[in-house]
């Protein structure tokens, strides 16, 4: 697996350390005094890298191949998950998938992003672009999931809803508006996590929800930072610094409000171990089901709408 | 995504009813036929070219005056106002563009709100600003809108927008998304009390505000010609590697797309929102 | 306008008329005896014939190309019809169409097959047979018409919903489906009138009513005669008899308790006198809302559920 | 109209288990791949073909064997019989054709219904006959369904609903076309008090029965290979004058194309509906 750029010290120090153990086990030397010393740098080196990572390097690893997917996580997290398919109208979207699982005694409707991992996974999922059916699949999916009062958890990992000619053609404007509206009235708890990517209106077409988490190297933006340097600063390489503005990180997210937490991932990233990801995942779920457990419908709806309700930042002379 | 190409033909948009300083008189040049329009020909005609029948872009004076009773519009929730939170900083400073727009427009926003009469039945409208930094929906956009379709709430009149935007403001960056949600949220309360709402999606309306509250009216009117979409078609060009068809993303297609009820031209648009209002109001008593 | 080929001999006669009153109008000689005469002989030929009507005449009628159609009925019966478009999924289907009207002071939503005239009309409009988002276009309307509390007022002529491949790929089966269901439940009243040819699933697709009136010329059958004599029959040339046991005139419909009522057409065919036919059904339509403005929605629903509930034919020895 | 291919192909589909009558053992020969079948073999993979996976038709026998607990099932509703009412003939008489099936299934019409355990759960439970009449759903198949879901409402299990069937059933004219609303309007109920349905969709599942009650639950699932649509094969060929290709209205084309959420294999399917059963169970009690 290629290294990230930034990883790419840390990298060469590890290979060094499986070179000096391959030579101590030869029994050649005994090097372990050196190793254990390479080693104490590494460690250093890792724990700087990672305290000090940019935005933009964030970036890199809320878009690490490897990252736990949506697939993964409800494997991972849940018990028996059963996928169900389609819109009931147009086509099966492979890009968001959802289905049926389990979680102790609770029943939930998990729904997220798929981008796939090998290339032909990628295309057939249109790299985690959703055309309007994924949105209207996952809307269906949605009212069954009230219809049967299952809690719904969604993931979100997607570069963004696709720009393309036949989502145009089919109401991509439509098929978001309409989540937008639904899932706010809906009167089951929905938890939203951000696994990877929050791309945009794409990640909010299913994230209209009473608890939005960020994993810790995730991003969420209402535009991609390489869109927003080529639109307002009229060129691409400034996406770095358009990264920073735009203030996409974990906790810049949850610093403004719209975050509900960030979840800590594992040292390098969650894309090193999914399991441990899904530890801390399934844990929340279980905190917020019990909180959701004492609360009615109407709480439910109106916790929701509450928070929604309250974003946005302006000055306000009169009410003030 | 969409409000790439608004903003890489800014200066192109701005132009498109280019005064003409041809001295004693003052002539418009159509921005689609070309043709050398006498202004007060075109003001009289509201602003659509009488040979080719373009559209104009116009102000939201333009509209209340074109629309609704005279002098029956009452604004609301004028005095909120957008901050720099996060010290946004492009080729210009969010501050700077603010006050750019707000002496170019005279308005605080891209947005102006209120209650107005049109022929004697009272709405609650809202309607877009183009000109004010391309419409971009920021936190007062959303706002304002949202208190708009609360006071439907409280008042039981029909809401009507008039949608003109290229999509979110990324100068609020993840703030200006979430307005979407806001403001769909809140339609969403509006039409369990089964309030009427039309949604009049005017030139152009793109990304974030076509993909909400633009697109949630119980009925859907188009100006004819309208740019209407998710994704803008640079963007999409870019994307499928293939030139879009003549007309893709217009209202007329839109309507096709099942998208839209109708289009309506602003001769008829002040007749066509009368009617409506008046078999859909809930009050519904003769006025 | 070419005659029906029963009408053939009326037609002539007709024609003889025409000729007589020229050449009496040309005063050469005074033949209004004859005339009159032969106007009798005309009359009491057009009373047998059309009190004689084979089913597979009346479905000639029912199909007839200047049969008065959905727009031609909403101009003609309500005031002010206002065109609704789209399904705000996927596309506009010009095979059904629909809009609010007035009627005095009600509010109706109006929905109908509309087959076109022209070549190039019919051509646009599918010949009347619609694709699943004509019928997800007519089902958003209604859910309007149930959101705006106003009744629904459905108008019947179809071949039937499109046998396509288009039509098949987008969910025919699943669009009429959920039509049925949906209409099932609405609260607002439903008047359906079939004023020319119900065709099967594709009628049935906006006909889940409290009322079904069928206009005396009209057919309503579960296949086309046409159909089912090429199916039971092995031999298309059986469509008259197949026509006469399918039971598919007015009267056999209200016999067997589908309809509601029989509406006397003018002589020689609704499509001879529009406004009359519209006049026959604004009064049924305002006779209706008097009655349903008494009926509160739960009524309304149940007066529906129970008249569907009730429709079979079967022997039942233990509920008996 | 898509029962059109159903009667034409009448013969033909019968024969799709044709028993070669190999003196001393009863093979069988595949419909699909031509394999021959030692008859016990196939029995015991449930009637799938060992070599390319074909789902043989069965009769309701037998899917209620290989899918629920043993003698778990109780027939209702046993007693209502079809009734020539119409006096219809075509090359025979309704009334013989009825006793024709009779005899042939032994069973009174295209349809049994009842309640089962699967897997200890108690659901209610359709299954269609196709060997009856095609399956086809006149007024006793649609009032069985009606019942059957009018049980469901009492004793709030969830419905489990086998189709197989060419449509509605012509013999019975408009009364036929009739059950198509009676038992959609039923489902209307029990979706309102939330009762799950889940819609097994098997070969075939056409016309007047895929366009009511079979596409409407809440889960779709559908048999492998299972043809399902509202118009028959050979009406759309005759419509629109091309070949269909190969896959279509199968139900892996119907997946594809958003209107089944599985399709699961025999093999698998007692599995899979007692897990969805079990999940969806309103009553969901550990059993
Ligand atoms: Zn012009
Ligand atoms: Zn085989």
């Amino acid at each position: 697996m290629k290294p990230l750029d930034f990883e790419k010290p840390l990298d060469e120090l590890y290979a060094k350390i499986d070179e000096l153990r391959r030579l101590s086990a030869e029994g050649q030397v005994d090097l372990s005094d050196e190793i254990a010393s390479i080693e104490k740098r590494a460690e250093k080196l890792r724990n700087e890298v990672f305290s000090n990572l940019t935005p933009h390097q964030i970036l890199q690893i809320a878009r690490h191949p490897n990252r736990p997917d949506t697939f993964g996580l409800s494997m991972l997290v849940f018990d028996d998950f059963v996928e169900l398919h389609g819109d009931r109208q147009f086509r099966d979207d492979p890009s968001i998938v959802g289905g049926i699982a389990q979680l102790g005694t609770h029943r939930v409707m998990v729904i997220g992003h798929q981008k796939g991992h090998d290339t032909k996974e990628k295309i057939y999922r249109n790299f985690g672009m959703p055309h309007p059916e994924g949105y209207r699949k996952a809307l269906r999916l949605m009212h069954m999931a009230e219809k049967f009062n299952m809690p719904i958890v969604t993931f979100i990992d997607t570069p963004g809803a696709y720009p393309g000619k036949e989502a145009e053609e089919r109401g991509q404007s439509e098929a978001i508006a309409r989540n937008l509206r639904e899932m706010s009235g809906l009167s089951v708890p929905v938890i939203t996590f951000v696994i990877g990517e929050g791309g945009s209106g794409g990640a909010l077409g299913i994230a209209v929800s009473n608890r939005i988490y960020m994993l810790e190297y995730a991003v969420y933006s209402v535009i991609s930072p390489e869109g927003c340097a080529s639109i307002l600063f009229r060129d691409a390489d400034q996406a770095n610094y358009a990264a920073e503005k735009l203030k996409i990180t974990a906790g810049d997210i949850s610093n403004l409000g719209i975050g509900d937490g960030v979840l800590k991932e594992p040292l390098g990233g969650a894309h090193n171990d999914w399991p441990h990801v899904s530890e801390t995942i399934r844990s929340k779920i279980n905190e917020d089901l019990k909180r959701y457990e004492t609360m009615s419908p109407e709480e439910v709806f109106q916790e929701r709408y509450d928070k929604f309700r309250s974003f946005g930042k302006f000055e306000d002379p009169v009410k003030a | 995504m969409s409000i790439i190409d608004w903003f890489n033909q800014r200066e192109k948009i701005e132009d498109r009813s280019k005064k003409l300083d041809i001295p004693g008189d003052l002539w418009v040049k159509c921005y689609k036929c070309s043709d050398i329009l006498y202004l007060k020909d075109l003001e009289s005609s509201k602003k659509v070219c009488p040979s080719c029948k373009y559209h104009f872009r116009i102000t939201p004076e333009e509209r209340l005056q074109y629309l609704f009773d005279s002098n029956s519009f009452e604004e609301a929730e004028d005095s909120i106002r957008a901050v720099d939170f996060l010290k946004f900083r492009d080729t210009e400073e969010y501050k700077d563009r603010l006050e750019k727009a707000r002496k170019k427009t005279k308005h605080a926003d891209a947005i102006i709100i209120g209650v107005a009469k049109i022929k004697k039945r009272t709405v609650n409208v809202g309607i877009m600003d183009f000109s004010f930094m391309g419409g971009s929906m920021g936190s007062v956009v959303g706002e304002k809108i949202t208190r708009l379709i609360e006071l439907a709430l409280e008042n039981h009149h029909p809401l009507v927008m008039f949608t003109s935007s290229g999509g979110a403001r990324m100068q609020e960056g993840i703030m200006s998304l979430m307005q979407m949600a806001k403001t769909s949220a809140a339609l969403q309360l509006l039409a369990k009390k089964k309030i009427p709402y039309i949604s009049v999606l005017c030139d152009p309306t793109m990304g974030g505000t076509s993909a909400s509250f633009a697109m949630l009216g119980d009925i859907n009117i188009g100006e004819p010609g309208a740019l209407i979409g998710f994704a803008g078609p640079r963007v999409i060009e870019q994307t499928v590697r293939e030139k879009l068809p003549k007309g893709f993303q217009r209202a007329e297609f839109l309507l096709k797309h099942g998208m839209l009820d109708m289009v309506v031209e602003r001769q008829s648009m002040r007749d066509t929102l009368a009617h409506l209002v008046n078999v859909l109001d809930p009050h519904r008593k003769p006025v």
